[in-house]
């Protein structure tokens, strides 16, 4: 029930900001709109944390700020691979520690580390991510568990 | 075998937003790009996503084939019947004007009416066209391949 | 450039691609990839009828409450309606196709126009009896 | 009364409407049911229609009440009310015939889709006549063209040919279908309206315009593959051949029929053809094509074993016959393609319904299956012979009258060697058409086919129906005259 | 600037294109063409400020949206060569944990 | 004043992000092989098309466009790493062998469970 | 109610509700048969009433429908109309009497589709006899095509298969060919089709035109077998004999110079084409077939196939008559028309017999049989002798004026013509009468006798009775003259 | 200047797209077919866009994007993924054709209106009446919605009768397949094999 509440406010926010039209028809079919989705949701049954993960929001922020900063980094690097005139590569595929207790923590690690230029996820493994690197240093970044940690702190929070 | 958690997540989180902004697009048709068309194949799109990470069974079970197709042809038959309606209210077919109070609150209700007929139609086909073909399993031979 | 250029360089590169799709439809042996160039071609119609909208320093079609240069919004409705009559198409052809494939075991031209002679020489057969 | 005011739009509104209904019909009889009464629903309105506009008028419906050119009207006058009574007069005739032919040829959980696209083909055919609107006129084809490929694949429970049949019919129909709305975009870039009437009207200053002659050029294209104008004919056989009994009737005597008649309103309304460069079109491209398809379409009917492709070869030469007819421009010849545009539905509705028979009976329609299969079917067989005496124009029959127009079009120009030519395209008709009356009346049955009852009444009554209405049009002809006279002094203005 | 940064995803989206052409493989192909989808994303953005009705954010919202979708239906594809298939046990909703 | 400022700011982060959207195209042509080459694509996606988009948000100012420009890169945030992982779990999946990698990693690719 | 009665439309009416008749009394042969008779004669009385009131210068007419505007299907009744009519009706009941006796005799089968066939043949013929206008004529002259096939084809064995393909292949394609575009030329040209005294066609078609039209016409008028159109007659012997009777006597053969005689007479004029010298050429192939076809009948040695050919050749006595293009020539050409059929069915009708009674087809095997069969030998021999042209049988009555007509237009090769014609048909029908009476099979004894035959009376009876016809109508040869006389004018 | 950019945006686009036609005709790989079926549908929506038809180009992308990708994928995984053609037929004729229609069309174009030229009849006339009646008989600021839904709503009924068309006839093609239907299919790959 939180959870549909959650997801239905948030439903309901999303048109507002969208609609820009505050007229009593409008407001009201969206409404009804936000109430159409609900139910179709509930019938895929996929209102529940992952969809609406309100217990995250508290930690999600400062952990985007973080991971803001290590995209940027890594993008320079990479941006500097692709710009040097003998791109110098040495890819790795590693299995990376993936100890969130959630499904979507594990999800969160493996799109944070696709996210992050250099590296993809290619496949989440029981509590392992396969990882591809384009290069080895990149590659020592993700497996120094950093990222993990900081996964599991919002998980936790 | 977690292949799809990914794109379970993710598909979750979005396909509400896509399903709203389907219906977003259906009644803002007058005042930006968009209209019953657009958002139902955006609704449908949404729809597919849902069966392809979730399978095709959980969507038909979502939206059962029996609903499905009264859903196909509600929107013509309630496009039609709108028309029906400006003949019944002593206008032409398809004339607005005669079904508000004024002309304009008349053109209002037409096109509301005719491009919820268009949504659905449009939706409800695209859907039961992607379940149909996707619900036609056939053994594919290597050697295709 | 010269007027006659910038005034139907638009109108050249749609011919051109309307061309292109219909060379695809018609000379493509494979039956999903004529769709496709079917497809291709349609588009370039729709091209060439939005492009006939386009008004100079002209903006969409939508009210703003100030006085404004509209495109024509006329072709847009017909070109939306051509769309949808497009897709229509688009999805019965992919549909006939796959019932092609699974009662002829081909999807090429060539190979349905051999079966379809076997299936004559068959039934001249069997009447020939 | 309502009916009256609204009857124009009635006769394309209903079976729209029905369409959806009948999709949610449960069981096989009341989709059938629905498509009948709709059926005969929309004769009605023809019916009325024609008899209101027979003596020269035309009824404006404005839809939406939008007056035209800003929005859409629907116009009718004699011509196309006289196509929208053949439309709706072979499906109101069809229909009763359907119900067993469907049961035999369909899977049995489909009737219901299989109805409603009939009645979606139904309103296109006619949305397409009635309309009063170019791109109104695409619009319309394409439920009608869809819906068409739909109904010709539906034959693949017999015979696997019709999926290839409707795939092809798909591309070709579409490509014409592009042609026809680019064709139209053409028209609307130079005048900026896409009322036909409006058109009619802001045309002639700008005969002179490029942009007008593509159009045109584009138009005739797109209708001829829609219309199976030779060579853009290649589609028509296989997808007569193959499609149910049914869509074969139905579609042979009235499809084609409705592509020729957007063609004579766009060559004699829209663009007027004594626009300085139609005439050369006609003369050198268009009658030229149209004795081909008239000799050779008879030639390859000959060859033919199945009897469906036979008649569907038939189709192409007689399509020819009507291209002829619009070609020559002349009263004589625009008399000659409107009857023949009512009669051919009469012949090939009769004929392809008798096949239909056929195949219900002994499950083949081939020249080596129907042997001796007179002398067990004879109502059914005698039925065919009078279609086939039509469709070689043996007087008496609705197959002379055109003729007698066209080859007098021929004379009053002097081209002796035209009708002469006609004259031989009706004997190739001659020879098809007896070595079907050879295989059934004169040849022995095979040993291995088991005796077969004639039709049941409820298909005979309607074949019956179309074969004589064969012989009443052909020995009466006043009513199909006159009204293409008014058609003719419509369209080339009274006199010339 | 507008003017700038139109070129570039322009001539990106030429080198996209080149990527999808050049394939080698089916993958290369899709991803050329995902990338290309958030360059159209992009390009209509930046229209919209260069023509100053910017108010058609809509299109590119609809391509944020749904342009996966196409990528989605090829892993799928690409797994179980079909489009229906239900997916393993795991990602039912009753077997979740 | 206040204009100049964001015209300033705007315009650095949108030629910003269209030297990354551009340097991470190149990065697609020029990689060697497919699983190279998603890096590349990562680029566009995550610096670049973020940069242009607050850099459009910055000019359109406090507006229902900005708010859609935010809706934008929230959902671009959210699919474009799925849509790379889809496509690399995938190519996995079909046995795409990835280039210049040590051979022990590749067996370290190989599914445990089978 | 009064057109219900009118005689015009009776004399349609009557053969068609006889097939109507027949087809709900089909089994029953007895009532079936009776039917036909009774339509039969009712018939003749009708058409005997016709030519009475049409010889006493009445013009009956009428209009049934309007086919096309200008274009009713009308009936109108005037002499060589009221002769065709009357022959063809009066000679309907005998060769029903005969058909009776030999399809019996003969046991054939689907013997209702015959008879329903027939009299649709008739109801044709009749119309043709009695249109108002070329296009009712081309109508019922189709008809008549159409109706005569399954007769023609009434075997259904391969053989009648291919005859009745060239029988209908060769009708069709004339009158659609030819005659179909000369009938619309003409409305074209004349903007009527109406039969006139005098003709439609003056100051319509340059004259340089006309020969060309009449050319479309006497072609296209396949019935009449000019050469080279003649092949369809020989390919229908594979018919039965009573079929064959109506081919060449009652109905179909009679019909083309009929339609011959009503095109040069009504559509051209007389004197137009004698003005013009539009039909000189005509002269030249109906002499050419009329000889040819004499010379290909004494090779044969089938008789049906020997009474095919000389058909083709009397056919062409009568087209060389309206070639003529005089008063005489038409007088005679339509006596000839009376004088052929009642000697033609005379001579089917025999050896329809003689096939009953023996199963012979070949002359050469019929040597004697004339004293087992006096009857029917008798009769073919004054059939023969009529057509050979000896007063005093028709034939002598209708070859005098032939002969005069030529005389008088100064034709030689038209008078040489008929003069060599007539001794070659001495030389090809005599010698059945004298083989059958006279001869014995090779190698018989001299007291050789050809045993009895039995036959049923219905096949001998009517050829005696159309022997007498043939000499009655020398004998009453008057009145058809006076009857025919306005055609002259 | 701005207007400028985006005539060289539409040039470019077009060219693009013109480029991606001629890669159509060239690529055998259904796969990539659909692929460039993908970036054509991208590039044609951004044309639009340009064009100022935003309506037109937001249909595009939604079925460019949600649909037609899917479906041809969907197609192809019940089909095959490469293309034969060992041998293209009647590449003469087809030259002929599509020659005779491009120039057609090259031939129009010497008398057409200008790109863009505010002359062109399609301005003057019929037009300017839907610009004024959106705002004062029907009240509505998208024109294009105006004319879709009220002034030339029949095409649209017709134009949703067109998808439910497109909708029975997949269902009926393929819809539930059906247990005889294998078996055919099985008896005629049978006696294909012996043929
Ligand atoms: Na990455
Ligand atoms: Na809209």
């Amino acid at each position: 029930m939180k959870h549909i509440v959650g997801l239905g406010v948030s439903l309901l926010a999303f048109w507002l900001v969208m609609s820009g039209i505050y007229t009593g028809l409008i407001i009201s079919l969206g409404v009804l709109s936000v109430l159409l989705v609900l139910y179709i949701a509930h019938r895929m049954d996929i209102h529940d944390h992952e969809t609406f993960p309100i217990h995250l929001t508290r930690g999600i922020f400062g952990y985007w700020r973080w991971l803001a900063r290590e995209v940027f980094k890594a993008n320079i690097d990479v941006a500097r691979i692709v710009l040097s005139r003998r791109m110098r590569l040495s890819p790795r595929i590693v299995r990376v520690r993936s100890s969130q207790h959630t499904d979507l923590g594990h999800v969160i690690l493996a799109n944070s580390i696709t996210l992050t230029p250099g590296t993809v996820s290619v496949e989440i493994e029981g509590d392992e991510i396969i990882v591809h690197a384009l290069t080895e240093e990149l590659a020592e970044g993700v497996l120094n568990g950093e990222m993990d940690r900081r996964v599991l702190a919002i998980e936790a929070s | 075998m977690r292949h799809h958690l990914v794109l379970r997540v993710v598909s979750k989180l979005l396909i509400p937003f896509m399903l709203l902004f389907a219906l977003y697009v259906q009644f803002h048709g007058d005042f930006g790009p968009g209209g019953g068309f657009q958002a139902g194949v955006i609704f449908a799109a949404a729809f597919i996503l849902y069966a392809l990470v979730f399978g095709i069974d959980h969507a038909r079970e979502v939206l059962p084939e029996h609903v499905l197709r009264y859903l196909v042809p509600a929107g013509l038959a309630l496009y039609t019947l709108t028309g029906f309606a400006g003949i019944a209210l002593g206008g032409k077919y398809l004339d607005y004007d005669v079904l508000g109070s004024t002309p304009t609150a008349g053109q209002h209700l037409g096109i509301l009416l005719v491009e919820f007929g268009v949504g659905v139609t449009v939706s409800a086909v695209m859907v039961s066209v992607f379940f149909t073909f996707a619900g036609r399993t056939r053994d594919v031979d290597e050697e295709d391949w | 450039m010269p007027e006659a250029i910038t005034e139907h360089y638009n109108y050249w590169l749609v011919i051109f691609l309307l061309m292109a799709g219909l060379f695809v439809t018609i000379t493509s042996g494979n039956l999903v990839k004529k769709i496709v160039g079917l497809n291709v071609f349609q588009t370039a119609v729709f091209l060439f009828y939005i492009s006939l909208a386009k008004l100079e320093g002209g903006t969409a079609p939508i009210l703003t409450g100030e006085p404004e240069r509209f495109s024509n919004p006329l072709p847009h409705v017909l070109i939306l309606t051509a769309i949808v009559v497009g897709v229509a198409t688009t999805a019965l052809g992919l549909a006939l196709v796959v019932r092609i494939r699974e009662t002829y075991g081909s999807i090429e031209e060539a190979g349905l126009q051999e079966a379809d002679r076997q299936d004559e020489l068959r039934a001249a057969a069997e009447q020939g009896r | 009364m309502a009916f009256l005011d609204h009857v124009a739009i009635l006769q394309v509104a209903v079976p729209l409407l029905a369409a959806p209904l009948c999709v949610m019909l449960p069981g096989r009889h009341l989709p059938w049911a629905l498509t009948l009464a709709v059926s005969w629903f929309t004769l009605v309105c023809s019916i009325v229609l024609l008899a209101e506009v027979s003596a020269g008028g035309s009824i404006a419906y404005h839809l939406g009440n939008w007056p035209p050119p800003i929005g859409i009207e629907y116009r009718v006058d004699a011509i196309n009310a006289l196509v929208l009574l053949v439309v709706s007069g072979i499906s109101a005739v069809a229909l009763p015939y359907a119900r067993r032919s469907v049961e035999h040829e369909i899977e049995p959980d489909r009737h219901g889709l299989f109805y409603t696209a009939y009645l979606l083909c139904l309103t296109g055919l006619l949305g397409v006549t009635i309309t009063g609107d170019a791109f109104n006129i695409f619009v319309f084809l394409e439920i009608s063209s869809l819906s068409t490929y739909v109904l010709v694949a539906a034959g693949a429970r017999l015979d696997r040919r019709a999926l290839s049949a409707a795939y092809t019919y798909l591309v070709l129909g579409t490509v014409g279908a592009t042609f026809f709305v680019l064709g139209v975009g053409l028209l609307y870039m130079v005048t900026g309206t896409l009322n036909i009437a409006d058109l009619a009207e802001r045309l002639p200053p700008l005969a002179e315009s490029r942009v007008v002659q593509a159009a045109f050029a584009f138009v005739v294209a797109g209708m001829g593959l829609k219309l199976a104008m030779f060579p853009l004919h290649t589609w028509l056989p296989n997808a007569y051949a193959y499609a149910p009994s049914l869509v074969t009737v139905f579609l042979a005597a009235t499809a084609t029929k409705v592509s020729v008649y957007v063609l004579l309103r766009f060559v004699y309304t829209v663009f007027g053809h004594e626009f300085a460069f139609i005439e050369p079109v006609l003369a050198w491209l268009v009658l030229p094509l149209a004795v081909i398809a008239m000799l050779a379409g008879s030639v390859v009917a000959i060859h033919q074993d199945n009897l469906k492709r036979m008649f569907a070869w038939s189709s192409i030469a007689q399509i020819g016959y009507m291209m002829l007819g619009l070609a020559l421009a002349s009263a004589s010849g625009l008399t000659a393609t409107v009857l023949h545009l009512f009669n051919h539905a009469l012949m090939k509705g009769a004929l392809f319904m008798a096949l239909g028979g056929v195949m219900l009976r002994i499950g083949a329609v081939s020249l080596a299956s129907v042997r001796g299969l007179a002398s067990e079917m004879p109502w059914t067989f005698a039925a065919l012979v009078i279609g086939g005496l039509s469709l070689i124009g043996v007087p008496g029959t609705v197959g002379f009258v055109s003729k007698w127009y066209l080859i007098l079009a021929a004379i009053e120009k002097g081209w002796w060697l035209l009708a002469l030519l006609i004259v031989a395209a009706s004997l190739l008709a001659v020879i098809y058409v007896w070595k079907l009356v050879e295989a059934a009346y004169l040849q022995p049955a095979p040993q291995d086919r088991e005796r077969v009852r004639d039709m049941p009444p409820d298909m005979l009554i309607p074949l019956w129906v179309l074969a004589l209405a064969n012989i009443w049009f052909g020995i009466d002809a006043g009513l199909t005259t006159s009204v293409a006279g008014t058609v003719v002094n419509a369209f080339l203005g009274g006199g010339s | 600037m507008w003017t700038a940064a139109a070129i570039a995803l322009l001539v990106a989206m030429v080198m996209a294109l080149t990527r999808a052409f050049l394939g080698p493989s089916l993958f290369d192909r899709v991803l050329a063409i995902n990338s290309f989808g958030t360059k159209i994303l992009l390009l209509i953005g930046v229209l919209g400020f260069l023509t100053e009705r910017p108010e058609f954010m809509d299109i590119a919202l609809l391509y944020a949206l749904v342009n996966f979708i196409g990528t989605i239906a090829v892993l799928k594809f690409f797994r179980y060569r079909n489009l229906g298939l239900s997916s393993p046990a795991a990602a039912r909703p009753e077997n979740r944990k | 004043m206040i204009e100049l400022v964001q015209d300033i700011v705007s315009g650095t982060l949108l030629l910003a992000g269209a030297a990354f959207v551009l340097i991470g195209t190149l990065g697609l042509l020029r990689l060697p092989d497919f699983y190279a080459r998603l890096h590349g694509a990562g680029i566009t996606d995550t610096l670049g098309a973020e940069l242009m988009l607050i850099g459009m948000m910055v000019q359109a100012g406090f507006s229902l466009v900005t708010v859609k420009l935010l809706l934008i890169s929230l959902f671009v945030f959210f699919t474009s790493p799925t849509a790379t992982h889809a496509l690399a779990n995938a190519a996995r999946v079909t046995g795409l062998r990835p280039a210049l990698v040590p051979e022990d990693d590749i067996e370290t690719m190989r599914t445990r469970d089978d | 109610m009064s057109l219900l009665g009118h005689p015009l439309l009776l004399i349609l009416a009557i053969p068609l509700a006889g097939g109507v008749l027949v087809a709900c009394t089909g089994r029953w042969p007895n009532l079936r048969e009776a039917v036909t008779l009774v339509a039969s004669v009712l018939l003749f009385l009708v058409a005997y009433r016709l030519m009475e009131e049409i010889g006493s210068g009445g013009r009956p007419g009428l209009v049934l429908i309007e086919v096309l505007p200008g274009l009713p299907i009308a009936l109108e009744g005037e002499p060589l109309g009221a002769l065709f009519g009357c022959i063809a009706s009066g000679l309907w009941i005998v060769n029903s009497l005969y058909s009776i006796g030999y399809m019996r005799g003969n046991n054939e089968h689907k013997q209702t589709r015959f008879y329903i066939c027939f009299t649709i043949a008739i109801a044709s013929a009749m119309g043709i006899a009695f249109a108002g206008n070329m296009f009712t004529l081309f109508l019922f002259y189709e008809m008549l095509s159409l109706s005569t096939y399954p007769l023609v084809a009434h075997k259904e064995n391969e053989e009648a298969k291919i005859g009745a393909r060239v029988y209908i292949g060769l009708l069709l394609g004339t009158s659609i060919g030819f005659q179909l575009v000369a009938i619309i030329w003409t409305w074209v040209a004349a903007g009527t089709l109406d039969f006139e005294p005098g003709g439609i066609l003056r100051d319509a078609v340059p004259p340089a035109i006309l020969p060309i039209l009449l050319a479309l016409y006497m072609f296209g008028i396949g019935k009449a077998a000019l050469m080279p159109f003649h092949r369809w007659l020989p390919s229908a012997m594979v018919a039965p004999t009573p079929v064959s009777a109506l081919l060449h006597a009652v109905a179909v053969v009679k019909a083309g110079v009929f339609t011959v005689l009503k095109v040069v007479i009504y559509i051209f004029g007389i004197d137009l084409l004698a003005e013009t010298g539009a039909s000189n050429w005509l002269v030249w192939v109906a002499s050419f077939t009329l000889v040819t076809a004499s010379l290909v009948a004494m090779t044969k040695d089938n008789l049906k196939a020997r009474l095919a050919y000389s058909t083709v050749s009397q056919l062409a006595y009568i087209v060389l008559a309206a070639a003529l293009a005089s008063g005489l020539g038409v007088l005679g050409g339509a006596l000839h028309i009376a004088s052929h059929a009642v000697g033609k069915i005379t001579l089917f009708m025999c050896a329809g017999a003689i096939y009953v009674a023996t199963h012979k087809t070949e002359i050469s095997d019929m040597k004697g049989l004339g004293r087992a069969m006096p009857f029917t030998f008798g009769a073919f021999c004054i059939g023969s002798l009529s057509i050979i042209g000896l007063p005093p049988l028709a034939g002598g009555l209708s070859k005098w004026y032939l002969s005069l007509a030529a005389a008088e237009s100064g034709l030689v090769i038209a008078v040489l013509v008929y003069m060599a014609s007539a001794l070659l048909n001495v030389a090809y029908l005599m010698p059945v009468v004298v083989l059958g009476f006279f001869g014995r099979p090779d190698g018989a004894p001299a007291d050789w006798q050809h045993e009895p035959v039995r036959l049923p009376w219905l096949c001998v009876l009517p050829p005696c009775i159309t022997a007498v016809l043939c000499l009655y109508l020398f004998v009453d040869g008057d009145s058809v003259i006076a009857l025919l006389l306005p055609l002259m004018e | 200047m701005a207007p400028d950019m985006v005539t060289v945006i539409d040039l470019v686009l077009l060219a693009l797209l013109c480029a991606a036609a001629v890669a159509l005709i060239l690529v055998r790989q259904l796969f990539a077919v659909a692929i460039l079926a993908g970036a054509f549908s991208m590039l044609s929506a951004g044309l639009l866009v340009t064009l100022d038809a935003v309506d037109v180009a937001f249909t595009e992308a939604a079925v460019g994007a949600g649909v037609s990708t899917v479906l041809l994928l969907g197609t192809l995984a019940l089909t095959q993924r490469r293309s034969e053609e060992s041998r293209r037929r009647g590449t003469g004729p087809a030259l002929l054709a599509v020659v005779l229609t491009g120039g057609a069309l090259v031939y129009a174009t010497t008398d057409m209106p200008g790109f863009g030229d505010p002359e062109a009849p399609g301005f003057r006339h019929v037009v300017p009446e839907y610009i004024v009646g959106s705002e004062t008989d029907i009240g509505v600021p998208n024109i294009v919605t105006s004319v879709l839904a009220s002034y030339r709503g029949y095409d649209t009924l017709g134009e949703v009768a067109v998808i439910f068309t497109a909708g029975i006839g997949v269902l009926l093609l393929l819809g539930r397949r059906r247990e005889d239907e294998i078996q055919d299919e099985a008896r005629r790959s049978g006696s294909g094999d012996e043929g």
